[in-house]
């Protein structure tokens, strides 16, 4: 990768970028933003506040607030493994590309991570405004019961409390630790509050070589446990459905299924994400186009995976004896769901085609509303994939289509605007892109660049010829 | 050195002596078995009845059955409170002078019923029968049976309204919990089945 | 046997900085040892600390255990609780279900194992802890430091060593 | 640690699905025989039920948006949809909770609020119950009913509460429910039969449904009890539960395939512990 | 007799424990759960009788009043409350067994809607009395109302009720006692009796191998549908009768059908007679009155009259001819014509020429006790009512168990003839419509707190009198028991004889003290007795044998005209469940799918598709139904249980009063009949209605239970298999 990045046009990012500067855009972030930052918190409490009534209402009423008879499960799970999904590319990707030392990760991790973090708590709220008794949520929790009962070992929600606190606890961690040094470089250069603040959670850190390498290899540890826990986390969130048994749901191609989708949604979040950080902080030296592409890439090809998947599921209902099975398909493809149907096949399986086009991967107008795009089509999917089979399953006699009511709308958006709103509040008081490593990036492409220069021909430049200009300290 | 000696002497005589006070204890108690109460205790409030009905009188002093009384426990899932007639069986004599008693028959005349106040409630959503667990630790009780009379009878009735011969109102002594129960079960061999409690 | 100084030289050319520790390592001062040599570096830096020899890490023990423990010690209480419990949800299913069970052994183990690299982080890298008298901004910044405690008679030859090697800032301070 | 040792002790045994016998041994099989044949579809039983197990009235409103709370339901169905007229009439199903021996509902709550019972019954705790649902998605026969509002002062306002049944709870919101072979009754009649150190007697009580229905098309009984009338009507119609080697069936394989029994969406292995007997009619020219 | 008194009041008094049943189950406030100590109170009981224990139910017999069939019932009662009705085992009736609606009986016992004190009309308003005004008031005005101005309005009543009620109209020196019923074989009553000599003959359905059953909806709502379907069950099993139903509107009987056929309503009488044609031809022996009019129907001709094929008609004769004994029925659908009489006299003609008279209807026998017979409600005593309002020939008239002023059509002009009635009093247990245009409201005490005996009209074998006895202490002390209230009206006629008696308890007490011997064999004395016919609930009367001898009258039917304004006929179809609209005011009726088309809490119009696609109606579609009366505006169904000319609307809905469960919900077809009545029999022809149906655009859905799907999706639900096959190996 790193000699594509070399030979290519332009570079992944500027070589000769002075490391003091690299602070100081960075750390920028933690006071001024361009005026859109706080246009968009001011939404997000806005979203939070509507979300936040909605679930005060139903929790006085009832969930008669939200669903009926037989579509027991509706938007909320549909929701819940959207948010799951969110959260998959952010630590995985960031992983994955650790471990392949793939180093154009290296301006966007942090952000994508916490994106991760964010969204699984997001997730977390879901099932819990889901229960029909929510303040029981906590028997759920495997606790030493004074009652003599557990939590039912057995039961695929179970399981999703573990995984999930499992993944959320494991990719906060993941988080925070690849912080660490970026926390030592602001403790240095802020004063006040703040410096309190990162001195506490820096550790002390002071980046002596015993550090650098206990560091290096425990993170790297943590990224190889990371890839094989999100994969199952999102796995066991589909035995939800493939464990049980409706036609539709049993089917023995969804956990994988349910990763592709989640790696795509993820990315198409970061995507997202990436262009508005870039506009917030004024960060085009560091997030630039060919990373953007790069990620581009990466969607469009989890795109064709993910469409692959659909229609393997497809096929193998089709062409499997379950008769039931084959009317949800159809049900589906006609039935009263077929627009959102149809247009989940377009945004998820067509539409990606867009980042096939370097024109169009440039154009950041585009790729904002491509991505945004791609997302409603992946929470279509996971809507397709909890109602239709609830509308039309064994018993035809309760058999039922039904349409969401105002109130889970509402919740819903909530939790977009919570999700914000922690994201926002996150890139405001941390440095959202690496610091530490993105000097590592900039030094070892000088190097590479340097010693390709030097078999071109021409005596190699002393070392540190970068710093020059800084030396006047 | 010294003191470590005293100390040593000091525990083993504390030991020796509650051993064999325990042992002599138990030498005297009944031979009756008794189920095994669940650990805990509660702290209830005294509750204000219409009535200040004293227990203690009834079954310390004049020895009085439990079951006299309350005498649905043997045939009901409740144990009930006795009809006022059985009260004034005998108070239309006994202590007529009495103000509690005079309030009693005051009831009677009115042909009112009493109201009193529940002290053991458990919740509504909870199946409990007097008539299967008397019959287990009473009527099943061969010993017991033989020399059936309140001081044996109270014991039982002990493991869960605490000792009534002890009390003038009935007070709420044990904590009556989920896990109290459960516990009582495990110890007694009682069915661990949810659907035998929960309704 | 206790050093008296501590010495922290602070050089913004990274290749001296790693020909210093070189000198070092090569005893050009007698009495000092690379052993002594302590590397701040504000970016993780694998060619410098090639100049200070292998230094043994030994996190991976820690998630080996953790993971262990989590495995194993999960499926114990799980079992154990199912084996326990008052009643049981069959469905037609055995009341130890391993199959399923696994399912959250699996997340145990990862949990385990995650937790006690952290545990070993901390303890492998002496967090927390904190940076140090002679620790300086510019190191987070930009520059290399190579920190030494030495004795007093050590402390003039390697300040020249350090010159040598163009060095930006020199930092000492006496230990008591 | 004791559960350590309980769980080395009987492993063997904890070790065994229904395909062995399952870890249960019943006291008894609840189980029933509807006779299509005799239902005429007059409701009785469903009121019943509305009676003897405080089924919350729901209103129009709410029965339009399917929050109808009716443990029995009787379905009707018309099979000549090419006819001009029905001319055979309707096909009247009463549906309640099948009690499966495999019940697909009990493995997936979280809480364990559904579980099997001695007796072999889903039993349903409602006060455990927090209501996550997934016990209805996971029933083939949808015959689980979900609290979605408190009904307690809509459906029984004063002094309609007074007819409340005090021997099982009024279920509020958040709380699944379901058909539960009137358990109190059961419960009662075990309990009698215990203090009279007896087995319960086969007709000694049966369930609210069974009792009200005009043409006896409902039965009730014990499939443990080989003298049981259940027991003889499966028996008559070759309708078993499980096969020789003990495992459920999920089809049955009769001597004599004119018999009328049989058990609704039964290959799906749920082991439903009510029998139908297939509806009846003249082939007219 | 005190003794045992005093402690029955004592065990009545309402007692405790009774929150018990209010528990919730995981109340939205955790803090609900925990235990509480001294918040509920505990009443003792005074002095109960031995067997009354708290936490444990108690069943006592007594009868069912929900609708004129008087199944005995078995009511649950803990702690004072009555909790559950089931049916007595030892009622004849219902063996044990009871419809929805009488186990709803106990939702009107508690209705919240019901009236607890005396109710007086001051300008215009109906406010609170207390009971001497009440009393004295009734007292001034019937003493200076001349008696024949005076009138009984009630349902059907019989019993010791009916005595006193028959003696206090006579005490008032009137014969003005109108019986208003609109369910029930009124003009099958009339008919019976001039063609067998008997108005209820016994059906025995388990001895017929076939049924042809033209529109009689025996499971539902004709005569006594509990106790034909305990028989309908011995009817099916075994060798397993066949049931032919014959009606424009698929009722509950005819979705039990072997063969449905429809047929164009008012032509049933000639299908009759057309059977009757084919059978002449197969040699079948008709009597002379007859046989002009059975001649005059062949097939063919038939076929185009009723829109049955003539190929039909024969097969049904086929069919009747090799079934024998079999057993013809004639329900509403035949009576509610201008010549219903002649139609279910074609009718009946074919049991008589099938020789079923004397073996599938068989004569109940006469009953010993006339006086106690039922007397049986119909639309007849609605339309004399009705005039004689407007005629003004009444200053005072007593309304009881009828609803008259909901049942009467518009033609009648009920509401504006009651006004020129000076003082109506309503007993009534609930703010019904009649009840709302009444000057003096008595409260009645509900069936379950009340004594009584009652008579069914119609008798199975071991006829007898049920027993009414109060399951629990009546909810509200100013409410009053119907048989109380005539005595007390009796004492206010200064009647001495019944000075006696200081209740209606007392005075039943009395009647069954006075019975012959032969049926208190087997108790000691009286009050043995007395508890025994308690606790059985049912009185056995030995029913002196009779024999059935049939004659056939001159039976005439005229064509059917066709009418071009309105081409459509209205059949006002009855339901079990909410009846005549008495029982609109139970949640439980209103939430119980209506058993064939599953509508819940609404009024539909039963369509079919073809109709409908011509009128271009759709699936609830509001649709304004129009007869020359005035209109209705209801919302459609489309159901292939009904005619082409047909659009069914049940009764029962519409209510403009009683109660929150029943007012303003749906619509009330009996409003817009026509003035059509039978000749013979002066009753009101329910089906004889002509209307047509205008789509008014508008839409609003049906709430229908299993909306979902009709159709089985080829899951195996419901098998049916032939009949054939099961009497192969099940049958007898």
């Amino acid at each position: 990768m790193k000699d594509i990045a070399i030979h290519s046009q332009e570079k992944d990012i500027r070589e000769d970028l002075p490391w003091k500067q690299i602070n100081t855009d960075i750390l920028r972030s933690l006071d001024n933003p361009r005026r859109g930052y706080w246009y968009s918190i001011i939404v997000c409490l806005v979203l939070l506040a509507i979300g936040f009534t909605a679930e005060v209402i139903q929790y006085q009423t009832g969930m008669g607030m939200s669903k009926n008879h037989p579509h027991m499960w509706n938007l909320y799970i549909a929701t819940f493994i959207f948010w799951i999904g969110m959260s998959h590319s952010g630590t995985l990707l960031s992983a994955i590309l650790h471990i392949v030392h793939a180093d154009w990760r290296k301006p966007i991790y942090r952000f994508a991570e916490a994106m991760t973090t964010f969204s699984l708590m997001t997730a977390l709220l879901f099932p819990v405004i889901h229960l029909g008794r929510l303040w029981n949520f906590y028997w759920v929790v495997p606790y030493i019961p004074s009652r003599g009962t557990w939590p039912n070992f057995r039961s695929p929600l179970s399981w999703d409390g573990f995984a999930i606190m499992t993944y959320l606890t494991s990719s906060a961690l993941f988080l925070y630790i690849g912080m660490l040094p970026d926390l030592a470089i602001a403790r240095d250069n802020t004063t006040g509050w703040r410096k309190q603040l990162y001195s506490t959670l820096s550790l002390g850190w002071c980046g002596n070589d015993r550090q650098w390498r206990v560091f290096r290899k425990a993170y790297m540890l943590m990224a190889i446990f990371l890839i094989p826990l999100a994969v199952s986390v999102h796995s066991i969130v589909s035995s939800d459905f493939a464990m049980s048994i409706n036609p539709g749901w049993h089917v023995t191609t969804f956990p994988p299924y349910f990763v592709a989708g989640a790696l795509y949604s993820g990315c198409a979040a970061i995507i997202t994400l990436f262009i508005l950080l870039r506009y917030y902080f004024r960060w085009e030296e560091y997030m630039t186009l060919p990373i953007l592409e790069k990620i581009c890439k990466l969607t469009f090809a989890i795109a064709m995976m993910w469409t692959y998947l659909n229609l393997v599921e497809f096929a193998s209902v089709w062409y499997g004896h379950d008769v039931y099975g084959k009317e949800v398909l159809w049900g589906k493809m006609t039935g009263a769901y077929a627009p959102a149907f149809w247009s989940m096949m377009f945004f998820g399986s067509v539409l990606p085609f867009a980042l096939a086009f370097r024109s169009l991967r440039r154009h950041i107008p585009t790729m904002m509303a491509v991505s945004i795009l791609l997302n409603v089509g992946m929470w279509l999917e996971r809507w397709m994939i909890v109602s239709p089979t609830l509308s039309q399953s064994f018993y035809p006699w309760s058999w039922d289509v039904m349409w969401p009511t105002l109130t889970s709308w509402a919740i819903v958006l909530g939790s977009f605007g919570w999700f914000g709103l922690l994201f926002l509040v996150f890139v405001k008081i941390f440095p959202s892109v690496s610091m530490y490593e993105v000097k590592e990036m900039v030094y070892h492409r000088k190097l590479a660049t340097e010693k390709a220069a030097a078999r071109v021909g021409g005596a190699a430049p002393a070392y540190g010829a970068h710093m020059k200009k800084e030396d006047a300290v | 050195m010294k003191d470590l000696l005293r100390r040593w002497l000091l525990t083993f005589l504390c030991v020796g002596g509650f051993l064999i006070g325990t042992s002599a204890a138990a030498s005297e108690a009944p031979t009756i078995k008794y189920p095994v109460p669940p650990p805990g205790d509660y702290n209830g409030d005294v509750v204000e009845q219409p009535i200040e009905f004293p227990h203690d009188i009834h079954t310390k002093v004049n020895k009085i059955n439990c079951l006299y009384c309350h005498t649905y426990g043997r045939r009901s899932k409740v144990a009930g409170i006795p009809p006022t007639s059985k009260c004034m069986g005998c108070h239309r004599v006994i202590a007529t002078d009495k103000p509690r008693i005079q309030k009693l028959t005051e009831y009677w005349e009115k042909r009112q019923s009493i109201p009193w106040k529940k002290v053991h409630d458990v919740p509504d959503f909870v199946h409990f029968t007097h008539e299967r667990h008397l019959k287990k630790f009473i009527f099943d009780n061969e010993d017991l049976v033989q020399n059936l009379s309140v001081d044996t009878v109270a014991p039982v009735c002990a493991a869960c309204h605490g000792d009534l011969r002890e009390m003038t109102v009935a007070r709420k002594v044990k904590p009556m919990t989920m896990g109290w129960c459960v516990a009582c079960h495990e110890a007694n061999g009682g069915p661990g089945d949810c659907w035998k409690c929960h309704k | 046997m206790k050093k008296s100084h501590r010495l922290l030289g602070l050089f913004s050319n990274f290749e001296e900085a790693t020909k210093a520790i070189y000198d070092i390592r090569a005893n050009k001062v007698s009495g000092v040892s690379v052993k002594d040599v302590t590397l701040i570096s504000p970016i993780e830096h694998p060619e410098v600390e090639e100049a200070l020899g292998d230094r043994g890490v030994h996190v991976q023990f820690f998630t080996l255990f953790g993971g262990l423990f989590g495995l194993i010690g999960s499926w114990v209480w799980i079992s154990a609780a199912q084996a326990t419990f008052l009643v049981q949800p069959q469905g037609g299913k055995p009341v130890v279900t391993l199959v399923t069970n696994f399912v959250l052994n699996y997340e145990m183990m990862i949990l385990g194992g995650v937790l006690f690299t952290l545990i070993g982080l901390l303890v492998g890298a002496r967090l927390p802890s904190r940076p140090g008298t002679l620790y300086s901004e510019k190191i987070s910044l930009d520059q290399i430091g190579i920190l030494l405690e030495v004795n007093e008679p050590n402390l003039a030859p390697l300040k020249s060593l350090f010159h040598q090697h163009n060095v930006v800032e020199i930092r000492e301070e006496i230990i008591r | 640690m004791s559960s350590l040792q309980n769980l080395i002790d009987n492993w063997s045994q904890y070790r065994k699905g229904i395909e062995q016998g399952g870890f249960h041994h019943y006291e008894h099989r609840w189980g029933m025989a509807i006779d299509l044949n005799a239902c005429i579809g007059c409701n009785a039983c469903s009121t019943a039920c509305y009676a003897e197990n405080n089924l919350a009235v729901v209103g129009p409103e709410r029965f339009a948006q399917g929050h109808f709370m009716h443990w029995l339901r009787v379905e009707r169905y018309w099979d000549q949809p090419d006819k001009e007229f029905p001319e055979q009439g309707a096909s009247f199903l009463p549906m309640m909770c099948q009690q499966c021996g495999a019940a697909p509902c009990e493995p997936v709550c979280p809480v364990v609020a559904t579980y099997h019972t001695p007796d072999g019954l889903n039993a349903q705790v409602y006060n455990r119950c927090i209501g996550s649902r997934y016990c209805n998605n996971n029933c083939p026969y949808r015959v689980r009913y979900f609290n979605f509002w408190s009904y307690y002062e809509t459906s029984w306002p004063e002094p309609l509460n007074m007819q409340l049944n005090p021997d099982l709870t009024v279920r509020d919101k958040g709380v699944m429910e379901k058909c539960t072979f009137c358990v109190q009754r059961i419960r009662t009649a075990k309990d009698k039969a215990k203090m009279e150190n007896r087995k319960v007697k086969d007709g000694e009580f049966t369930t609210a449904c069974a009792q009200a229905c005009p043409t006896n098309a409902i039965h009730f009984g014990d499939l443990m009890d080989p003298e049981s009338q259940v027991t003889k009507l499966w028996a008559t119609h070759q309708v078993s539960r499980v096969d020789e080697q003990g495992r459920p069936r999920h089809e049955q394989d009769k001597k004599n395939p004119d018999l009328r029994g049989y058990r609704v969406l039964e290959e799906l292995n749920t082991d439903p512990s009510v029998m139908y007997l297939e509806r009846v009619r003249e082939t007219l020219a | 007799m005190s003794g045992n008194e005093l402690n029955r009041r004592g065990f009545l008094k309402l007692m405790g424990w009774s929150a018990a049943g209010a528990g919730l189950a995981g109340c939205d406030l955790p803090s609900t759960v925990t235990l509480e100590q001294g918040k509920e109170t505990v009443l003792s009981y005074l002095s109960p009788e031995e067997y009354v224990i708290p936490g444990i139910g108690v069943w006592y017999a007594s009868t069912c009043m929900q609708c004129a069939a008087f199944c005995g019932i078995h009511g649950r009662v803990r702690e004072g409350h009555a909790l559950k009705l089931e049916g007595n085992p030892d009622s004849p009736l219902n063996r044990g067994k009871l419809c929805q609606m009488g186990q709803a009986g106990i939702q009107g016992h508690y209705n919240p809607d019901r009236i607890t004190q005396p109710l007086l009309r001051k300008d215009g308003k109906l406010t609170p009395i207390g009971w001497d005004e009440a009393w004295s008031l009734i007292g001034q005005k019937i003493s200076n109302a001349p008696g024949e101005r005076f009138a009984w309005v009630t349902g059907t009543v019989s019993g010791h009720q009916a005595v006193l009620l028959a003696a206090h109209t006579e005490a008032m020196g009137s014969k003005n006692h109108f019986a208003v019923e609109v369910i029930g074989p009124h003009v099958g009553r009339a008919v019976n009796q001039d063609m067998l000599g008997e108005a209820m003959p016994r059906l025995v359905l388990d001895k017929a191998k076939l049924i042809l059953s033209l529109g009689a909806d025996f499971l539902g709502t004709w005569v006594s549908p509990t106790h034909f379907a305990t028989e309908y069950a011995k009817f099916r099993s075994g060798s397993r009768g066949m049931l032919v139903q014959v009606e424009p509107k698929m009722t509950l009987t005819g979705g039990n059908a072997d063969m449905w056929v429809p047929i164009r309503p008012g032509t049933e009488g000639v299908l009759a007679l057309a059977i009757a044609n084919v059978l002449m031809k197969g040699g079948a022996k008709v009597p002379e009155a007859a046989i002009a009019a059975v001649s005059a129907y062949e097939p063919a001709k038939a076929a185009e009259v009723t829109g049955v094929s003539a190929e039909r008609i024969e097969k049904i004769a086929a069919l009747l001819k090799e079934h024998s004994p079999s057993l013809v029925l004639a329900g509403a659908p035949v009576e509610g014509h201008a010549h219903g009489y002649q139609a279910a006299a074609a009718v009946q003609l074919l049991n008589i020429m099938l020789g079923n008279v004397g073996q599938t209807i068989v004569s109940a026998g006469g009953f010993p006790f006339p006086q106690l017979a039922a007397k049986s409600g119909s639309t007849r005593d609605l339309i004399a009512f009705a005039d004689a309002a407007k005629n003004q020939k009444l200053d005072v008239a007593f309304f009881y168990g009828a609803n008259p002023v909901y049942s009467a059509p518009h033609f009648l002009a009920l509401p504006e003839a009651l006004q020129k009635i000076p003082f109506k009093v309503a007993f009534a247990q609930f703010p019904d419509e009649t009840a709302e245009a009444a000057d003096l409201v008595i409260p009645l005490a509900s069936y379950l707190e009340d004594w009584g005996t009652h008579v069914a009209a119609y008798q199975p074998e071991e006829a007898g009198i049920t027993v009414q006895q109060p399951l629990m202490e009546r909810m509200y002390n100013d409410t009053i028991g119907f048989g109380d209230a005539l005595l007390k009206l009796l004492k206010l006629g200064k009647s001495e004889q019944y000075a006696a008696w200081e209740d209606y308890y007392a005075y039943l007490r009395n009647a069954v003290a006075t019975l012959p011997a032969e049926y208190k064999a087997g108790a000691a004395n009286d009050n043995a007795f007395w508890d025994q016919t308690l606790q059985k609930g049912v009185l056995k009367v030995a029913a002196a044998a009779q024999e059935l001898k049939p004659q056939v009258p001159e039976i005439k039917l005229p064509d059917v005209q066709p009418n071009e304004g309105y081409p459509l006929y209205l059949v006002p179809s009855t339901q079990l469940g909410l009846w005549d609209g008495r029982h609109a005011n139970l949640p439980w009726l209103q939430e119980a799918p209506d058993q064939i088309s599953k509508v819940v809490w609404d009024s539909w119009a039963e369509i079919h598709p073809a109709t409908a696609a011509k009128l271009g109606i759709k699936e609830d579609d509001i649709i304004e139904i129009a007869s020359e009366q005035g209109s209705i505006k209801v919302k459609a169904y489309l159901f292939k249980g009904v005619h082409q000319d047909v659009v069914a609307v049940p009764m029962g809905q519409g209510h403009e009063a009683y109660g929150r469960y029943a007012k303003n919900r749906g619509v009330n077809v009996l409003k817009i009949l026509d003035p059509v009545i039978d000749a013979k029999t002066r009753e009101l022809a329910l089906y004889g209605t002509r209307v047509k149906l205008a789509n008014t655009g508008k839409n609003e859905p049906l709430v229908i239970e299993g909306r979902g799907n009709n159709s089985q999706r080829g899951r195996k639900l419901v098998v049916t298999i032939s009949a054939d096959q099961f009497r192969k190996t099940e049958g007898a």
